[in-house]
Order: C-alpha cells, then structure tokens, then sequence
C-alpha cells in the first residue's frame, strides 16, 4: 500500500527507526544526541513498548528501519511472513544471567524451586537453553532459538518455571529461588552481571547479536549507510562499556 | 532532556485523548442509544438488531487491548495512513473505549423514569425527539458521570499504546519507569497522571452537579 | 368523539393475572365533558391510557375523531396524540427542564417555531397561576404546582381532545375552581371535548355533561349527570350529594328529596310546613350549583309514619321532585 | 404535643428565594387533630416536613412531645421520628420491594422481629384494603393504592404522632371515608396525634378537631373547627360550606344562617314559614356531619328587604343562629 | 498439547476472576457508598474524608496497570506471599478495580430517588439502615450493571498480568497468538474471550431484568 519505499528515499529526510526501550533506544539516542548531526544523518527514535509491531512496521514503510532483534527472531519471522528484511549490522548482545538471592550456585538450588524467565518467545528460549547449558534440564531440541516449557524433556529438581515480563524479572528475585535476566533489565535494576549472576550466556559465538534492519532493497539507502557505519563507530562502543558496565557488550 | 521528553508526552497524550473522548462520545453515544431502543422495553424493539449489536459490543470488550491494536491495524491504516504514533493509537483506544461507553450509556438510559418517556409519547414526540429531549437531556446527569469514567479509562488505556509507538505519559512512566527502572521520571508521570485524573473527575463532578436538577 | 368498545385490558402481575378492563364500552360526544370515577384501582387510569393507546389494550376498539386508534400507523397516531392532550396522574415532568422548558416541550413537539413557542408558555403559565415559577425546576415545586404544569403542557398544543386523569387531585378548592372554569371555557369556547377521571364530586358537579362509574374494571352507570341525578337508587347522586346515616326516630317519615333546576327556587319546605302546618326537619344535604343548575338533594324528616304522610308525599311529587323514602 | 413556633425557611431558587415559612406558629394538642389548609404553594408541606426535621427550618422552634426537635442529637432524633408516622405526598415507596415490603420496612426500622412483622403488615394492608395487592411491586399499582400502602407504612409502627400530607387526595370518596373513619378510630382508641394537610373539605369536617389556613407562608387564621365556623367572616367557614354566588332579587332579604350540633336539629324554616307567614326559600347550603355535631350553613331568601324582615332575624338569633346578611 | 495450555489458561482466568470479582464487589461497593455518604449532599456530608477518598480512588485510576502492578507488589507480597503466579495476580487486579466499580456505585447511588431516602430518614432508619435496606436497594439494577461492567473489565485486564506470570485466556492469546503469530490459538482465545464477556453480559441483563420493578 506504501508505495513512498518504493521510490529512491530522499536522503535529506529524517531516517526513522524503531527500537524497544532500553539498551537500542538509548544507543539510538546517544547517537541521535551526540553523533549524528556532525555526520550529517537526520535521525528520528520511535521507541516501542513492545517490539511485536516493530517488523510489520518496517515492512509497511512506516519506519525505516529498526533495532530490537537478532538474526534468530528474524530468521524465524522472515519464514512465516516471507523474505522482505534485511539484516544490516550486528550491534549488541544483551548477555542472559541466572541471578538469585536465595543460592550462590545453580546445584543449590533445590527440588522444586522457582524460576522465573522471560515470557516472549525469544528470550524464553534464550533462558531455557542457558539452563539446559548449564546442565539443569534437557531440552527436546537444544539447538532451537523458539524453545518453550513445554520443549523440557528432562527436569532432575522439578524446577517451576514462572514465565514473567522480561521487564518484570529483576522484581522476582525476592520471591523466586532464581530468575533468568536480561543484561539490561539486570543492569537497570541495579544489578552488576558480572558480579551478581550465577552464570552468564557467553558473549563469543553468542547467535543473539542485536542489529538493525531495514526493508530489503534499502541496505544502500546512503542514510542507513551512515547510521550502520555510526552504530559501529568506537563512540557507541564507548557508550556501550561505560553505559552497561558489561551487561551489555558490543557486538562488533 | 527530562522536560523535553516530558513535553513530547503531555503533547501525545492531548492529542490521543481529546480526539478520543470527542470520538468515543459520540460513538457510545449513537450506539447505546440503539442498545437501549432495540431492547425489549424499549421505544423500536428488534431482537435481531439488539442481539447483533450486543455482540459486536461485546466482541469488542472482550478483547484483550493489545489484539484489539493488532487486529485494527488494516483499518488504522485505512483511516490515519499509518499504524503506529499517537495518531495511529486513537483509532485502537476509540474502538475500544466505545462499547465501554455504550454499556454505561445504556444502563443511564435504563434509569429515566418511564412515566417521563410515556408522558412524551402521549404528546406525540418522534421517536427522534424522545432520545434527543427526553431520554439522553434526562440522564445527562448519569451520561457525564459514565463519559467521566470511560475518558480516565481511556488515559489509563493509553498507556498501552507505547506497543504501537503511542506514546504519552502512561507509556512514558512504562519505558522509564518500568522498564530503564527510572523511579524519578516514573514518580513524575505518576503525578502527572494523578492531577489529569483529579482535573477529569472534578471538572466531571462539576458538571454533574450543575445539570442535575433532581 | 371518543369510542371505546368492548376494550378488556389484564396486567400480569405477581399475585395472578389483574382484569383492569373488562369488557368496557363508553361513547363521549364531540364538545362534551365526560367524567369516570370509581374506586381506587378500578381500572380508571387504565382505560384513560388506552384512550391514546399509551397502554395497548388486549381488545376491543376505540376511535377517536374517526380514527380507529388500534389500527393506526406510528406516524398517523403520532400526529393523532399531538391533538389529544393528557394530564396523567403522576405528572411525568421533566425534571432536566424548568417549569417553563417543560411546557414548551409539548410545543416543540408540534414543530411550532421558536418564537410563538415563548409567548404561548408565558400565557399558558399565567393561566395556571405559575407566572412567578417558570424558572423552578420541578425538584423544587409544591405538590400542586407540579400539577398545574402538567395541566399548562396538556392544554399547550391547543388539543381538540383532553385526557385528565386527577388533574386537580393535588390542588386546594380555589384553585380546583380556576382550572375548571379555563377547562369549561375551553369546552365552551373551542369545543374541547374532556374524558376526566376524578374522584372530586366537586369536579363532577362543576364541569360534567355526563358520567360514568366504574367499578372492578366495568362500567356500572353511564349517562348525562342530571339524568343520573334523579334515576332512582343511582349511585352517582349518593355519591355527588351524600346524606347523613337515616337513623330514623320513631314516627316520623325520612324523605330524600332531589330537584333540578327550576324545582330547587320552589321553597318547598316552607310551603309543605305551611300547607300541612308540619315542622320539617332537615336532616342533611345540600343545594348546589351543577353545571348551570342548581340542584339540590335533601334529607327532611315530616312527623307522622309514611301512611299518615301519604299527602304529603303526593304534594312533593305533583311539584315534580323526585322522592325516596329512606324509612 | 407539637409546637412550632417563628419557624422560618427560604428556599433559594433560580427565580429568586423564596420565602416558604414566614414566621408560623402552631400548636397541636396531645390527642388532637389538626389539620392544615391553603393554596397550593403555601408551604403547607414545608411546615409539615419540619416538624420531624426533614427540612431544618432557618429559625424558630420545633417541640414535640417535649423534646426540641431542632437540639436533638441525632440518635435521640431517629428514636424520636420511629414514634411519629408520616405520609408524605409524593409517596416515597420503595420500588425494590412489593406493597408488603414497603410496609414491613418502617417494623424493621424499629427492629420488630420478623414473626410479629409478618402478622402486623397483614393487618395493616387489611385496614387499607391492599391485601390482595400485598405481593404487587409500587410500579404495577394505581395511584391510590400507592397512597394507600403509603398509609399502611406510616401507621405501622403504631406511632404516637402522625403527619399527614394530603393522605387521601388520590383517593375516592369511599375509601377516603374509611381512612378517615380508621384515623378517626386511631385517635380516640389510641390518643394519637394527628397534623394533616389536605385540601379536601371533606377531611376537615370529618375528622379534624382544629384548622389553620395558611398563604403565602403564613398562618391567616386557627382555631377550632366549630369556634371557626360560626366566626363572622371565617375564611373556614367559606371554605367547609361554600354558598352560591348571591344574586339579590329586589325586594328580597339574603341571610347566610349557620348552625351548630342540636340548632340543626331544629327545624328553623318551616318554624319561620309557618310563624310569619312567609315563603323561605333556600338558595344553597348544605347540612352536614362535622366531626360528630351535625352543623349546617345555608343561604335562604326571605321575601321584602332587610328592614321588614328585622322581626325574623330576631327570632332566628333568639333561637341561637349564627347569622349574616348576606344583601 | 493445545488443549493442555488451553485447560490451564481457562483456570488461571476462572481462578483469577471469581475471587477479584468477589472482592472488588465487595470493596467498591464499601468505596462507593462512603463516597456516596460523605458527599456535601451525601446523609455523612464530610468533605475531607470525601475528598481524601475521592484522590485515593483517583490515584488508583490514574495508574497505568503495569506500574500499578508494580507499584504493589510489597503489598502482593504480603498479602499472597508471592508476587507472581495467577493468584498475586489478583492482587494489583482487585486493586486496579475497585476504585472503578466505587465509581460506578458511586453514580447508580445518586440515581436513587431522594424522596425514598428523605421517607426513610422520617421513619427513623439509621444511616446503615438507609444504605442497605434503602440506598443499595434501590440502586440495585445499576450496580448490577456496573458489576457486570466492572467483571467484563477485569477480564480485559487480566490479559495484562501475564507481566508477573498470571496467565489465563488473555496472556495466552498474547503469548501466543501475538508474539509467537499462532493464528489458531488466538483465535481460540478470542472466541473463549468473547463467549466468556457475553456469558457475563447476559447474566448481568438477566439479573437486572429480575430485579428491577421500575
Ligand atoms: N427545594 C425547593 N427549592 C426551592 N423552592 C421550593 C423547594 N421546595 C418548595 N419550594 C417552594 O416553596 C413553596 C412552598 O412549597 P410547599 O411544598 O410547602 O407548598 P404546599 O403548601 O405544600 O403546596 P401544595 O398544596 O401544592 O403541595 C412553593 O412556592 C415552592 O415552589
Ligand atoms: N403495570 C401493572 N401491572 C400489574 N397490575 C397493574 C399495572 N397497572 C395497574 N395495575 C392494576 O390494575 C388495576 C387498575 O389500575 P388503574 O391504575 O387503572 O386504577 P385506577 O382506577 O386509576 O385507580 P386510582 O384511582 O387508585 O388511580 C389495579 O388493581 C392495579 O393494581
Ligand atoms: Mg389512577
Ligand atoms: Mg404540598
């Protein structure tokens, strides 16, 4: 219906791209602040509460591109609604962790207890396979990025999984044995991931690299260009270090 | 940056709620009127138009806010041109606020004294004349009263509509409140919310009382 | 004017089916002014409603000016009711409305143009004493006032047909007094036709051509007032002219004595007491103004048993009164 | 039993305030029945929904049975309202419940207990004639089965003291007669109290021991029934016996002649036909039962002016008439 | 496999609303008639604490959700001891509906007619005889119908508590039919949704229809 994509974009307009909040929001914002005009990019954040629409969106020509997701998620959506995005950079990881104020250590835990996860699909799978890496369950298939409860085929301690919004997890920890994190929402709530989690998703060969995205065909637009080149630039990776403490590492 | 961002908000939750409120006044109006008309007791009975209708308000309360956002999308870009900004939220929060509305409409409409409307029959008054002079001028009282309640819902609804970039003080309090776990902006949203409430609920009252002669 | 045929009317209500109408017949001439009265809940208001089919009754007919009502379309009866106005009971007033935006309310019904529509509440308020009140709402109105303003939005379409069901049940004598001398103008002047219900006989004295009574739902006595008058044992003279318990003393004859018009300026009791040199008691009654006439109804007691008074009796009847003797 | 004294209450209203009481004062004796009259908007309710204090009047005083209503902490004042029944003129039935609900709610607001309840709403619906309505709700009942229920529910707690606000105007003649007869009843068995408003005649001379007449806010005049009768001038007494407009023929004497308890036993016309010779014609008037005296106000005629007729009036106030000349 | 998170989420949702339905009936109900009784023209007038009420429900609306759920969640605790599952959803749900049915209460009490009450009063009832035999009598069908509002409200929201795990047929057609695009599921979901909201519907309508004598 949006036939504007269709055309060569006028490089003078603002590029609008949508991102969850927190940390491709404030990246985009650090950008939009500080680096973007002396690189003669306009730049327009749309930050979304929830990143269901953020794809269609792109698609559509609403915005012209987005951040909020990595090559697994888009893998996945791109089969069930056909081949329209691109990939253009990698950017960050947001490293999970397994955090508790009830054990030190994930063998502590006990027969039956409770552990909270993200309840959308990506970072529910995420959380599951850290704990099947870490030995606590078994997985029906260990190498599926869309993995559920219902996806455990061996469970020794009983573990009780409580699916919470990923914004929600850190506010388990006083009732829950144990909570899967987001390096975001961890650091947000104040917590360090490399002091406080019991164990951390490793950063190298980690397939959850967050990127932008953009409509295929609009790789080249010479404004997407720009920001793909500032999103890699040692500013942002600067950013990213002092920002997220580690909660968040760049990914390039 | 705080003020600035609280600026956009305020601006955002303006835009999608006065154009809401007018929106779903209007349509929750026209449509509880008919609920109440096609009734059984009421003035053009139609058991077939009231059931329909009953559903359809139904259908639409019964949807979780989120899916009603999802599936409107073909239609909010039909109307607006685009899916998502406050703009784009308007038509989610009107279509869900209206069979709220209705219902209330609807059940201030049930509580006109019948010895008024028969008294208007016996003068001859069109059906017209009957909604218009007789049943909605004497439930006034209790239609602002329900449009009071169904505008702070719609402020509370708005603060979903960050899931299709909305925006707005609700959503605002939700990003950095909630999820960058900013407890100083949140507060200030919550204040912020708070004192638009109040001003809604007395401003309301207000009304109410002035228009109530009972 | 005003045909009801056969109408039967049963409510459903929680302790048994109620016949409010049973089989009810009742005509009602173009200019006259008919009156129903009958016991509480003898089904007055019911038949009132059916009139302008407010209440649809479950048979039966009723035409009003030619027009069978049952049978007519929404539009056609709209129209109809706007012609026949309805003072109900229970007032049914707007309470969003001042008195004034009440009244008018019957005239924006008509269509009638924003401008006459002021200048006719004013007068119509003025009418019904209520010139001082056109800004109360009705929350803040006396019992009677309320009243009146029903009766000022009733009569405000200039309607060819007025329904009143107790329209001055709330109001002192005095005013009961103006509201029936403007209805009988009305009457007189535009041939207004009335169907009042009351339970007043005042009303009935006043403004009545004829009468009906009502009684579980059915008609028991219809007819012109005077007539009704003097028919013997009719219940509408007990009612309109209620006499004292006849505790009759010993040798004396108690006579009810009814005379209409003319007969009731014959001094009879003094020319009876001069004729036969008898005292004549009066034991009750009264001697009042119904509709033009003046009728009178009296209890007098004559010494001697009913045999001795045989001549009497016989003088009384010769002068054209109508006579009972109660014992 | 009740004294209201320089009691004051304006409203404020969108035309302006008005002045509902104006400085009233009345008294009601223990035991007595008063009733009250006047204009619709005279603010006969108003004084009546202070007595109880529904209506806090602006100044004056309010005693009943001793207590200064307008001082009474507010537990002391519901203990005081349980023993002072009201009728109110709208009604003010609960539509929730059947006829039997609404009365039943005044016992349980005294905390009867359920099984005595049951038996005294069953008596009191058999005194007002609603037993077969007992399971109707207020919306299916006709106007004065509403007032009667009203009725029911304000004697049920047996209290000690009633108001009542034109408790019968919905009401036919006949049941108006058995209400009255049943308070009548309640007043001399039971010594209950009794302030009434109507604007019924009828209840005046039925039942009520005292009158005051009020316009405008103001009491115009009070005192007993009889006393106020045959008081020269008494706005009462025109208004219990009300006379035909007096239209004076040449060369005729109009006298308006009233007569009180055993006077109006004695037969006064034909005394006077026979003793002077003379037709008396009666104009209008009527003779009556008030309370349980037999009283009687009658217009007649009497042949040649006012000068010849000298010797008659003599012997009609020799005889203990009370006369005026009317022309 | 279907079926099984279907019978889950169904019992998750009945769990979650019978008891706030129970409750917010409960608790606005008390709300409602101390706002109602405290009111300048209220039988306790006693503009403080009306005025304290009237802010405390006006917080309690003003909130979006989300923080409010977050907001309580020291409380959840206390009171469930834990802060996620279905049953610490109740909590922020019963919450979030009280001061809404209080207001609904709220109106359908200023609808009675003052003439009963001011019968009441000249009978000597006690203010608790008045609201309950009386107030909350006579308004009966409009608070039934608030209720049925109020209910059908609750189940909207309850599509919201997936955010501390409260699931039920709302989170599942977002958990699934949203965010995973399982169209089948969703529309199960939404047809459970909406024979539940008309279920609610039509036994409010009934309910009101019995009752009511007007
Ligand atoms: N709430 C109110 N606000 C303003 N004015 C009022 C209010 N209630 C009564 N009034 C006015 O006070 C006056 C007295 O009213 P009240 O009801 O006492 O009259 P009443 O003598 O009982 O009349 P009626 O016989 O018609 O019942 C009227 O003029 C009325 O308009
Ligand atoms: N909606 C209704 N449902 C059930 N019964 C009803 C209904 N309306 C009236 N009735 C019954 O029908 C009968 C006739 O009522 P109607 O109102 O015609 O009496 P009425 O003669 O006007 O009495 P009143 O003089 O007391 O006003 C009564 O017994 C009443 O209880
Ligand atoms: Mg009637
Ligand atoms: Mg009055």
């Amino acid at each position: 219906s949006d036939s504007s994509s269709d055309k060569p974009a006028d490089p003078s307009k603002a590029l609008v791209v949508g991102a969850t909040a927190t940390p491709q929001g404030d990246i985009l914002n650090y950008i939009k602040s500080d680096l973007a005009d002396k690189a003669g990019l306009k730049l327009e954040v749309k930050e979304f509460t929830d990143y269901t629409q953020l794809n269609p969106a792109v698609e559509d020509g609403q915005i012209d591109a987005n951040y909020f997701q990595h090559k697994p998620y888009l893998t996945e959506y791109s089969a069930q609604h056909g081949d329209k995005l691109a990939w253009t950079v990698d950017v960050h990881v947001e490293p999970l962790g397994v955090y508790s104020k009830k054990v030190t250590a994930l063998t502590d835990l006990k027969d039956g207890a409770t552990v909270t996860i993200p309840n959308d699909p990506t970072n529910g799978a995420r959380a599951l396979k850290l704990l099947a890496d870490n030995g606590l369950i078994t997985l029906k298939d260990p190498a599926s990025t869309t993995a559920t409860e219902r996806d455990v085929t061996a469970n020794a301690k009983h573990l009780k999984f409580k699916a919470l919004d990923a914004a929600q997890l850190p506010r388990s920890l006083e009732d829950a044995d144990a909570a899967v994190i987001n390096g975001n929402y961890a650091l947000a709530a104040k917590l360090t991931p490399a002091k406080d989690a019991i164990v951390l998703e490793k950063a190298e060969g980690n397939p959850y690299a967050n990127g932008l995205v953009v409509k295929k065909g609009s790789e080249s637009d010479p404004r997407v260009e720009k920001l793909d080149t500032l999103l890699h630039s040692p500013e942002v990776k600067k950013f990213i270090t002092d920002k997220y403490q580690g909660s968040v590492l760049s990914a390039f | 940056m705080t003020t600035d961002l609280f600026g956009t908000a305020l601006g955002e939750t303006w835009h999608m709620m006065w154009i809401s409120t007018i929106l779903t006044a209007a349509g929750g109006l026209l449509l509880g009127v008919l609920l109440h008309l096609t009734d059984r007791t009421g003035l053009l009975p139609f058991w077939p138009v009231n059931k329909l209708l009953g559903l359809i308000v139904n259908i639409g309360r019964s949807l979780p806010f989120l899916i009603l956002m999802v599936a409107l999308i073909p239609f909010t870009r039909t109307v607006t041109g685009t899916t998502f900004g406050a703009t784009a939220a308007i038509v989610p929060l009107t279509v869900g606020a209206i069979p709220f509305f209705a219902r209330l409409v609807e059940a201030s409409l049930r509580e006109v004294d019948p010895g008024v409307v028969s008294a208007a029959r016996a003068m001859g008054a069109s059906r017209g004349q009957i909604v218009t002079k007789v049943l909605l001028r004497e439930a006034r009282p209790g239609l602002v009263s329900g449009l009071t309640i169904t505008v702070i819902a719609l402020i509370g609804f708005s603060s979903i509509v960050g899931v299709i970039g909305g925006g707005g003080i609700g959503d605002l309090a939700i990003r950095y409140g909630y999820q960058r776990y900013d407890t100083q902006i949140m507060i200030l949203c919550v204040v912020v919310l708070v004192v638009l409430v109040q001003a809604v609920q007395m401003l309301g009252d207000l009304v109410v009382r002035r228009i109530s002669h009972k | 004017m005003i045909q009801i045929e056969n109408v039967r009317k049963v409510y459903r209500a929680r302790g048994g089916p109620v016949t409010a109408l049973d089989d009810v017949s009742l005509h009602v001439a173009r200019g006259e002014i008919s009156g129903v009265i009958g016991r509480s809940g003898a089904g007055k208001s019911t038949l009132l409603r059916s009139v302008n089919v407010l209440e649809r009754p479950d048979s039966g007919r009723i035409v009003v000016g030619g027009d069978d009502m049952l049978a007519l379309p929404e539009a056609a009866l709209r129209a109809k009711r706007q012609r026949i106005g309805v003072i109900h009971q229970h007032f049914g007033l707007l309470s969003s409305r001042d008195v004034a935006g009440n009244v008018a309310f019957a005239l924006e019904v008509t269509g009638l143009p924003r401008a006459e529509r002021k200048a006719r509440v004013a007068e119509l308020l003025e009418l019904v004493g209520l010139s001082g009140q056109a800004k109360q709402y009705p929350a803040q109105l006396s019992g009677g006032q309320k009243q009146r303003v029903g009766i000022a939005r009733a009569l405000a379409a200039q309607p060819d047909v007025l329904l009143s069901d107790e329209a001055t049940s709330a109001l002192d004598p005095e005013t009961t007094r103006s509201i029936l001398e403007l209805l009988r103008r009305l009457n007189s002047d535009f041939g207004l036709t009335i169907l009042l219900i009351t339970h007043e006989m005042e009303v009935v004295k006043r403004i009545c051509d004829s009468a009906a009574i009502m009684r579980d739902g059915k008609i028991v006595e219809a007819g012109g007032v005077r007539e009704l008058l003097v028919r013997p044992g009719s219940e509408l003279a007990r009612g309109l002219f209620p006499l004292p318990p006849a505790a009759p003393r010993p040798d004396t004859t108690v006579v009810d004595v009814t005379f209409v018009g003319e007969d009731a300026a014959t001094p009879f009791i003094s020319t009876l007491a001069r004729t036969y040199s008898i005292d004549v008691n009066v034991l009750g009654g009264a001697i009042e103004e119904v509709g033009d006439t003046r009728v009178g109804r009296l209890r007098i007691e004559l010494p001697g048993s009913p045999e001795l008074n045989a001549p009497q009796i016989a003088h009384l009847r010769e002068h054209g009164l109508s006579l009972e003797i109660a014992a």
